[in-house]
Formats: structure tokens, C-alpha cells, sequence
């Protein structure tokens, strides 16, 4: 019996009950994302999963998609500044935006998905980027141009630009990478490796990101999970078909 | 009349035709028809019909050298068929390890037209300085102008529609059909619709 | 054993036509015959018959794509008879205006004297190298010595000068407002670490 991950009881110190609830509590604004323990609910989670016989991948890649959104409406929800007057609005239309900025931003994860697909499949079109061997050499020719123009674009250049908050250049994605950088890394040195040992002396906010990093890299298909009994060791084997060279990490698709 | 020269008219378009594949293959990128047109002094309508001569010549399956509509105009390629030779003389240095972070980038900018740094770093949520660079670096976006605040406009290149093998933006997916994302949201909001008050 | 072989040749020669093919209008410069056999994975015997057949297929009053062999190797050339329509088309109109990148790196060049590409970026607060590129192609600027660092310095031509009928760069608008070029320098250094990249 699959764990029901959208049913997954949390016992977070800002919130009791189920998952599905937690996050459209966090869309209508009913909870400060600010105080959520993201790291929490993946403990809760990671227990969960203890209990059962054996690892269950389908409820992992689905929580892996929940608590990447949760991540990022955590994210966007620290961007209050850039955007200014979140605060003004009353809590449905906050709500709003940031299920809008959510949205958003999954869409153009979307199209950068449909984007590589496109490029896989175009691979094999090749053409010429420069001009043919034996082709007349191309010269263009410029109209007359207003020295004045240079002065306008000088001066342009050197006005004091309005005051633009920088505050979304702070935001980071939590280190998954880091660790999806790092496990890759292990991995090419062996072939396997255990899970626990690798993570112990992080904090436990670090092991919960490692995790998710874990659940990415077998989503991609790299790497192979096993866990021999609950609360044993997970150990971490390299696929045998494992691609060397990925470029496209880190992507959270819908379940 | 008439008939006459209705019976020699296929010669001028099969000249027209040599004219046109004379042009395409020294051009440089994709020619729309109008350049063409104005190069080998015919009517765009004339063009067309030879274009369409030439597609059925230069075909995957029956020429090395393929026709075809992309970034906006007409261009030579070479056929899929052909490929692995391809690949063992020429590099692709222009999309070769794309990260994830310029197909989001390359994203932002396709789908919402000319925009500046600080607007891909918001919607991607991340700084973008070094990927912007690279990927004007490799030629798949340049910049249009500075907006208001000062920031430097990017916008996607005819290079760009050349490697994702687009006739152009325009025929890029609605986001709206792409996702679920609205999906997600209404599936959030009823539940929080059903939750006990 | 050998007969039955020959006769099956003319297919797989065929194939390896429209592979030379397909490398020819890709490739940027003549091929030699042993890049061509190594990249079709080929002898280059079999290469050279092949050429033979494209020749045929592709020469002067047959197509408007001409085979020529030239000094470095194998290329595909447009016809004599489309010479006037290439003229035309290689024939840029005159084009009206600079972009603002463009002019920008114009206008620094001009009024603060020679500058290197780094020294472009940081005034401009954006990578410099294409536009920098562009113009030197265009014969606007040209390299004038290095700096100490040993980064190539620009400076503006005599054909900029033309272009914008300046008699020289001490006729150029006036920005007394602005200070000297010394100042304006600092002005912008400062300018661009503060604005949004």
C-alpha cells in the first residue's frame, strides 16, 4: 500500500494535519510560509517511509514535486520587498500572487522543459552557422548618422538610474545542487555508497536538502535506492547506465 | 494565345528556381522570401511557387541538402539522414551543455519578449548575470536596448530560432497548454474549499 | 561473388552522394577529399567517384548550386547566371540607424579616448565583446596599442568620422554639464556598479 503522501501527517510546531492542507492553508494565506519548518516535513515524511517494508519511489517523486512548490512559495514568499506592497493586500489576494508567481514560474520551467525537449529532437539538423566558403564578402554600409546621437547616449548613460531594490538577487534556491553536485561527484569515484554515513554531522535542515537531492538524482534515473529494513542504512548504487554528462538537473515536473 | 505561354512558362521557373537555390546557398541565415524576391528581381508570388519546386527537391530521404522554413525565412541544411557524418566534421558549439538555467533563461526571454536581468532574476528566482552573458556568448540572445531603469534589454536572436529548428516565436507552445500549474492551484484551493470551517 | 556486388554498388554511392552533400552546404570552407571520406566514414576512392556524380549533377546551366573544386578542397559555390541576383542580395541597403549597444560603446569610445573591451563592460555595465566585435568588423573602431594590462585598446576611425560628419572627435557635441572625460569616466564606473545588471 502506497504512503498517501498528500495525506502525510505533519506535527509541525506552526501547523497539525495533513500535507494537502498545510499548502492550501499556504496559498490562501492562512499560514505564514515563513514560519513552516520545511525541513520538518520532510523528517515527517522520511519517517513515514520508515515504516513500511520497503522504499516507496511513486510516493517519494510525489512529494518530491509538493515540497519543491512549497520550497519555492517559501522562496517567493521572502520576496516581499521586490514586489513592495504585498503587505497592503488583504490575504486572498495575497494568496493570489503568490499562486500566481508559483505559477509563473512553473510555466517557464515548462517551457524551458518543452525547450530541451525541442533541442533533443533538433539535434540532428545541422547547418551553417558562418558564410559559405566561396561567397561574396557582404559590406554594409551605414547611412550618415547625428553626432548628436553619441552625446544622447552618453548622457543617457550617465544618469542617475531610479532606485531599483535588489532584493530578489538574495533569494537562492536551498543547495540542492550542491548536494546533487556532490553525490555526482561520489559517484564517479565509487560505485556506491551509504546515504547515512555521507550525511552524518550535517544539520538536520542539510540532511532533509541531501535527501531531496537523493530523490532527484533517482528520478533521473542515476542512481539505484535500497534500504534493507526500516531505519536501516539507505544505500545509494550507481545505475550502470548512468548518463555522465546531464546537463538538465534540479527540475521539479508535476506529478 | 495564351497556350503558348502557358507551355513555355515551366522553363522561367525552373530558372527562377536555379536562381533561388543559387541564393540559399551562399546565404548566410534563413532568407525570407521578400530578400529573395528582391534578389532574383521576381515577384514574391513567383517565388513561393519555385520555393515550393525546391522543398519537393531538397527533401529529407531524397537530397543531402534539405529546405527548409525556419527563423522566419528559407534556409539549406543538411539532412537528418546525414548527421553522424556531420557530427564527426562539425561541432555544435551553440548548444553544447546548455544548463538548466539557460533553457529557463532562454525561456523567459522567447516567451516574454525583450527583458532585462533583473526581470529573468525575479521570475527565475535566481540571479542571472552569468547565464545571460553565456548566452550571448553563444549568439542565442543580444541585446535590444535598455529599459527604463537602465537595465539592458535581451531578446532571443534568428540563431536561437535556428537551433530549436522554430519557423519563429510564434510558433512556441501557449505556456497555458504546457502545464498543469493552474491544475495544482485549483486542486489546492478546492481542497482548502472542503476543509472544515 | 564479385558481380552481384558491383551491381548493388550504385545505391550506397548514391548514399554517399547525398551524405557529401549534406557536409558540403554545411561546411564554412573547401573540403579536402580525406575530411570528406573520414567524416562519411569512407575511402576516399569511393569519395572522389561520388564527387564525380555531384559534380555532374550540380554544374553551370543544370543548377544553381555549382560543385567547384578549389584550392583547399570541394565547395559548393552559387551559378554564374545568378551572379547579378547574389550581387543584389550581398548588396546591403544602406542601414539607417546604429543599435544602442552600438552606439553606446560608439559614444564611450569617442569621448573618453581609447578603451579596452573590460573597460567598455564596466562603463557600460554589460559584456562588451560582440558589440566591440561588430563594430571593429564594420570598420568604426580599430585596435590603438594596448593598455599596461595587456588588454587591446579601440579607438574610433576615420571612417567613423565620415559616417558622422565630424571633422574630428574635438567637433563632437559638447557635454560641458557633464565635466571631462576624466569625470564622466568616474561617473559611469560608479553609475554601473550601482545599476541593476
Amino acid at each position: 500500500m502506497p504512503v498517501p503522501v498528500r495525506e502525510l501527517e505533519l506535527d509541525l510546531e506552526a501547523f497539525e494535519g495533513p500535507f494537502d492542507l498545510l499548502l492550501a492553508l499556504v496559498l490562501r494565506d492562512e499560514l505564514d510560509l515563513g514560519e513552516v519548518d520545511v525541513a520538518g516535513i520532510v523528517l515527517a515524511f522520511l519517517e513515514r517511509l520508515a515504516e513500511r517494508e520497503e522504499l516507496d519511489l511513486d510516493a517519494c517523486g510525489e512529494f518530491l514535486v509538493l515540497v519543491a512548490a512549497l520550497l519555492e512559495l517559501k522562496a517567493r514568499a521572502l520576496l516581499t520587498g521586490e514586489d513592495g506592497d504585498l503587505e497592503d493586500l488583504d490575504p486572498a489576494q495575497a494568496a493570489e500572487e503568490l499562486a500566481r508567481r508559483l505559477a509563473d514560474y512553473r510555466r517557464i520551467k515548462e517551457a524551458a522543459a518543452w525547450l530541451v525537449d525541442r533541442l533533443d529532437e533538433e539535434s540532428d539538423r545541422y547547418f551553417r552557422l558562418g558564410p559559405a566558403p566561396l561567397a561574396p564578402r557582404v559590406e554594409r554600409r551605414l547611412a550618415a548618422q547625428d553626432p548628436a546621437e553619441l552625446a544622447t547616449a552618453l548622457r543617457a548613460l550617465s544618469a542617475e538610474p531610479p532606485a531599483v531594490s535588489l532584493a530578489h538577487l538574495e533569494l537562492r534556491f536551498p543547495p540542492v545542487e550542491q548536494f546533487l553536485g556532490r553525490f555526482r561527484s561520489l559517484l564517479a569515484r565509487r560505485t556506491r555508497f551509504d546515504f547515512d554515513t555521507e550525511v552524518d554531522g550535517l544539520t538536520r535542515v542539510e540532511q532533509a536538502v541531501a535527501f531531496l537531492a537523493l530523490l532527484e538524482l533517482r528520478k533521473a534515473g542515476e542512481i539505484e535506492l535500497s534500504q534493507a529494513s526500516p531505519f536501516a542504512p539507505i544505500r545509494v548504487r550507481r545505475n550502470a547506465e548512468t548518463q555522465t554528462e546531464r546537463t538538465t538537473t534540479w527540475t521539479a515536473r508535476s506529478a | 494565345m495564351d497556350r503558348p505561354l502557358r507551355l513555355v512558362a515551366a522553363n522561367p521557373l525552373d530558372r527562377l528556381a536555379r536562381t533561388l537555390e543559387a541564393l540559399l546557398v551562399v546565404a548566410s541565415q534563413p532568407l525570407p522570401v521578400e530578400e529573395l524576391a528582391e534578389a532574383a528581381a521576381e515577384d514574391a508570388e513567383r517565388v513561393e511557387m519555385a520555393l515550393g519546386l525546391l522543398a519537393e527537391r531538397f527533401q529529407e530521404g531524397r537530397s543531402g541538402i534539405v529546405l527548409e522554413r525556419v527563423a522566419g525565412g528559407w534556409a539549406f541544411r543538411a539532412s537528418r539522414e546525414a548527421a553522424d557524418a556531420c557530427g564527426r566534421l562539425f561541432e555544435r558549439p551553440v548548444e553544447r551543455g546548455l544548463s538548466q538555467a539557460a533553457m529557463e533563461t532562454l525561456a523567459v526571454v522567447a516567451y516574454l519578449g525583450p527583458c532585462s536581468r533583473p526581470e529573468i532574476a525575479r521570475l527565475r528566482g535566481v540571479a542571472a548575470d552569468s547565464v545571460v552573458a553565456g548566452l550571448v556568448e553563444r549568439g542565442l540572445i543580444a541585446e535590444a536596448g535598455r529599459e527604463d531603469g537602465g537595465a539592458v534589454r535581451y531578446r532571443t536572436t534568428p540563431l536561437f530560432e535556428r537551433v530549436f529548428g522554430l519557423e519563429s516565436l510564434s510558433v512556441l507552445p501557449r505556456l497555458d497548454d504546457l502545464g498543469d500549474a493552474e491544475d495544482i492551484r485549483e486542486r489546492l484551493e478546492s481542497l482548502a474549499e472542503k476543509r472544515p470551517a
